[in-house]
């Protein structure tokens, strides 16, 4: 009988919370987003199977063997917990651990262990994976060598609309900001900073920067982040048609130059100099991004291009999706600071066209060679989907103009102006 | 304080946003130095990215008239099959 | 001649031990039976060898910092480490660092590590790849991305089989307990339970449960289990065709229905919602196994679904092989329980194999549609070689009867079924 | 205490197949009932699994066809390179 | 205004010191030589490009937490770090900081990373690939993998010539030890047991043996090793031909006899029993290589077999090669041991290439069967470079002079030779 | 202590080179041995390694031929059609 009720009382009906329900019910919502929509599959499918996971109640996936020690809520361990803290009360224990000293969560950590309680999956996978910043790291370096430069080189000044995109990213902090000014949120600057870079349409950056600014929001930024990237083809076209007029629309621009393969090898190394030379901040991220792009350029090293392109940039995001779900346990993720940063990203997401589309007519209107303000959307990044809606906005009004090539130009260097801004954010807010 | 992150909100902007057009202007001029240099001193024979891709699209396109020819003989083979007369008819 | 006396004195001639001598010809045998007669040789290759790299003489491959400087004898650090453990004589070291506290460890682990010594090769990759609990789970994720749950899906009455064989499983685990109680066998009630888990006849299964439950015999419950599963087609056809008329072999079974692949999309989500709501310690095993499922049956996400099945459960394979052999080191794996385990195991599979086919013949007894018993015995798992032995034992009797899809349904059950045993072991013994 | 291990042997033994059980009983309804519904309300046009398997069956049957009839055809070329006078006397 | 300055302050051209930017330029020299001259670029790519990552000034990608803490100077945190070691000064942190304890090391570091300070990329990288010793030995799996020991069990005398060429290591180990003598340069035994083993013309090996001896020295014998490696068909030649008559170079060799897929299989085996008889401090090394063999031999484990020679090898290749990177920090390269370290190791090259040639000459003399001199210099190992550059000196002389099978006999030898010599260096100087 | 190290060194030189030679002296005899026996008591019927490989060639040598062939033939088929009169001429 005793073991009867020991196995129901460990059951996961028997523990279910509300909010865990409910975000189980997300996680299936991700799920079908994925399979049915199409939406970032290849992140938002383990995202959302982790998230089922992170939140099995009773399952304590998520958690780390202090968490699950605290909420197993044995009350001679938990006493013991309370003691190398020095707090009275066990109720306080929780506030107490958020606040304690790296030195006394080894020794609570080492009580935990010792009554047998462990890490769960989940939070393993998100500390080997995502804490230490490996995971977006070698993503990016996967990126990084699945990235054409050509389009780029053959015609620099798109880097401006990559630059111009950007915007949304810093009008975001802004408005996360001032939501914190006027009470509606409270967020702090790093989690405004954090917040603001799903602006930049690049799950690993976005991923990064979480990691190091605002890890309790990692887990609602990197749904947005994905969300978002998908539905590129939904929010963009509006803006787009908006501010811009039919003949501007029509604009056929010239035929890119050939790009040599030299240039392309040298062109990593220009650009790490000058990170290295300008932002260090930003060069974990640039570096590996450089570092892949040269890989596949540089002609010699093809198997391991080879293998950054796919077993392991694979194998790396079946652990960062999985470790991100683990941010999507319920008491992580059900507050109301995540409808801030759901509504925060779309606003950025819409900024950041905007401000592409908008330097791209000025730099029509004022250069030499005409520019189609469409390819400036592609700014935002969202490789390749927004150069694939620049182009497919450009064939309603023209069906003979293919801008898919001079998208990709503001297209990659969206990548590189977000991970500078990544970079600068990192710089100024956490050091 | 409240006040306080608004202006801290307005300088992140501020300066993240010069940070990034400052390194992206220089990246133009960078990069199009770079491509000038390597076009005048290193010069490709032919630009080999263009290359690669015409000579794969060569193979490609004789892959596939190989591989379509060896399937309408292979039909051809079977209809002369089936009309056993065919041949000797014609 | 000092130098020449070193050089002597860490050789392995000089230090070879009997039982090292007797293990590096069962890692040879192991070799064997994978190499020439086909025993699971993904698994028993690099188990056998690293059960040989574990028993080179003063190579302390398989021990930690800690054992290697116990075994280096340094009289100053033995003396220091007693002093820790706070032990007044050196002879108690070996007991007193069995029953040290987390801390002492450490403490005495730094000791080892400042004289010098280090964690042996494949220590290191027992625990990052089998304490932790990672390899295990990686490799049924790769299982479930090679699972098609097609005929069971088509036939889902078949789970009962899968059930039923997992009878084998428990039986074990009181003939472990009953041994004890004899004073034949020295058994805890952990013990008992991860022996048992042999009889699920699921590698990965078994491994994980004795990494939680029973560390020390991980080594033996690993090697009994790949050994019975590679003798299947030895074991199983004798108990079938005694078991079973030779009418009852020869029944024709009606042909599976088409499955969708909406059915397969939903089944490995309705499994985890069931775990979740039922049995949390489950989660981690069959949550993978489902991901892994689910990632090869929704279609969008084929490279990480290819990469689960490829790259990475082979990369995980050689390090879980090469770990589960650090287990095989003489002073552990040579031990009367090893005896016991073994002979335990393959009562096991017996019992498994005759459960699973005693049901079959009762649900044909006394269900609608006509069974055929022989499919009864796959669902002990060993996937798909019990499978494989149900169709060839039926096609003894009946030239024309192939039961190879119908035996897949409780073959994939088994496997659901010894994932769910090891839930309830880990849940009502570990906790 | 050493009667007390058969004790908890039968308890795990009674409780962990009881487990096994209603598990896989709840599955077997949970999986029907789920079947039913997918196929009532969401049914696909074509059984997707056998049609990809049958559409990959047909490509590779055409490939095979096609690639013994290369070698087909290739032997015959050979046979009559073989034999100068063959063709003049078809 | 202050963001300005604190961007600037943090910017890379205000920290740059010379030897970064010395440092850059060696890294782009590295990237030079191996994507333009093709010297060795599956490793030389990721070294250069760690290079330059780890000198970008600011950034600290190749330090810990601990020495990022250090560069920063916040005044507080190094006088707490000073109180922790006993210092009364901060001026003598560095110095007690390479003197610390573990235990000292441990609280100091807690320091750092609750001060905010993390440890670079590059830092994680050498830790989890190298440091641990893991990254070689994976390596030299994928090695064992991808070699045939056909030709060497054809004619196993050619085994000599694989040691002979080992008298290069000890040659330089010997020269290391003399110009510490005479006060050129200041190496310890177990550095000039490292720089030795550059002679081994064996990446991994060497990078193995710094990791355990002499850390510090591992960026230079690392990119010495590599470098010369792919030197070989500059360096060899002449010394070939300097000691071998024209006569002795037109020298053809019997055919080799068919090698059984039998003996094959068994050679690992036979080769990791003597290991363990002998040398158990080479087991670790050869081992894994003989592993790899064994998996590609046995022929029943070919996927794990094709994963240890394709996306295991790429991805451990990757980061072992960044790691490496690491220790081409200026203030650890930019040293006077490097030049020694540089010259050492060519010369070690030059007395290997030398004593396989001169004991293939006595074999020849000596022994019944004819063999071609110039075969020795293959002993060197650098496979399959070497054993090439036998066959084409060879054809120079005698154009119908297929010398390549012969040479990769004495070729693969030399790698068994120069783990052999690290298992030595390892048991009499490491322990 | 500085000519220490130069002892030190030679000590090592004569210590390592040695066990390197003996290490390996001993491994020609295990091999020499191992493959008289492997040979004289469990010898295959025909060595595998070189079967397989001259398997494989032949296999490549087919394949290449068939496929040369089949450009061939359809070289052979565009020249005929180009010169739509050669056939009836032939
Ligand atoms: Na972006
Ligand atoms: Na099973
Ligand atoms: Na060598």
């Amino acid at each position: 009988m005793e073991n009867l009720a020991q196995l129901w009382s460990t059951s996961g009906l028997a523990q279910m919370s509300l909010g865990q329900g409910v975000m189980i019910l997300i996680g299936m919502l991700l799920l079908f987003l994925a399979i049915r929509k199409g939406f970032e599959p290849l992140l938002l499918v383990p995202i959302g199977f982790g998230g089922i996971l992170a939140n099995i109640p009773g399952g304590g996936l998520a958690y780390s063997a202090v968490e699950n020690a605290l909420y197993s809520g044995d009350p001679l361990l938990l006493a013991e917990m309370a003691q190398v803290l020095g707090l009275a009360e066990v109720e306080q224990l929780k506030a107490g651990l958020a606040a304690a000293s790296l030195h006394s969560m080894t020794a609570i950590n080492v009580l935990a262990l010792e009554a047998g309680f462990s890490d769960g999956m989940l939070y393993t996978f998100y500390n080997v994976a995502i804490a230490s910043g490996v995971a977006p790291l070698v993503i990016f370096m996967g990126v990084g060598a699945m990235t054409d430069f050509g389009p780029l080189l053959a015609n620099p000044k798109t880097l401006f609309l990559g630059a111009a995109a950007q915007f949304g990213i810093f009008a975001t902090v802004l408005g996360a900001a001032g939501l914190t000014a006027l009470g509606v949120m409270d967020f702090s600057l790093a989690d405004a900073a954090a917040i603001g870079i799903i602006g930049g349409a690049d799950g690993p950056t976005a991923i990064y920067v979480s990691s190091v600014l605002a890890p309790d929001l990692l887990g609602a930024i990197a749904v947005a982040a994905y969300s978002y990237m998908a539905l590129v083809p939904l929010i963009q076209p509006p803006i787009m048609r908006a501010l811009t007029t039919a003949e501007e629309r029509r604009i056929e621009m010239v035929q890119l130059r050939p790009v040599s393969q030299r240039e392309k090898i040298v062109f990593p190394l220009v650009l790490l100099i000058l990170v290295a030379l300008l932002l260090p901040a930003a060069a974990p991220l640039l570096g590996m991004f450089c570092f892949g792009n040269l890989m596949k350029e540089c002609g010699v090293v093809d198997r391991l291009s080879d293998t950054a392109q796919n077993a392991l940039i694979n194998i790396t995001t079946i652990f960062l999706g999985l470790g991100v779900g683990s941010k999507l346990v319920a008491d992580k993720f059900l507050d109301v600071s995540t409808l801030g940063i759901l509504s925060l990203g779309i606003v950025a997401f819409c900024i950041g066209t905007a401000s592409g589309v908008i330097i791209a007519k000025l730099m029509n209107r004022f250069g030499s060679t005409p520019i189609n303000p469409l390819i400036g959307s592609a700014g935002v990044s969202a490789v390749p989907m927004a150069a694939r809606v620049s182009n497919r906005v450009g064939l309603e009004s023209n069906p003979h103009n293919f801008l898919l090539m001079h998208a990709m130009g503001p297209n990659v260097a969206g990548v590189i102006g977000s991970a500078v801004a990544a970079g600068v954010m990192i710089s100024l807010v956490g050091g | 304080m409240q006040g306080d992150i608004v202006a801290q909100g307005i300088e992140l902007m501020v300066y993240g946003m010069g940070t990034v057009l400052v390194f992206l202007t220089l990246l133009v001029f960078a990069t199009t130095g770079m491509s000038r240099m390597v076009n005048r001193y290193f010069p490709e024979p032919i630009p080999a990215a263009d290359t690669s891709g015409s000579a794969d699209t060569a193979v490609d396109a004789r892959l596939v008239a190989v591989i379509s020819a060896a399937i309408q003989r292979h039909r051809v083979a079977q209809a002369h099959e089936k009309q056993p007369g065919s041949r000797q008819g014609s």
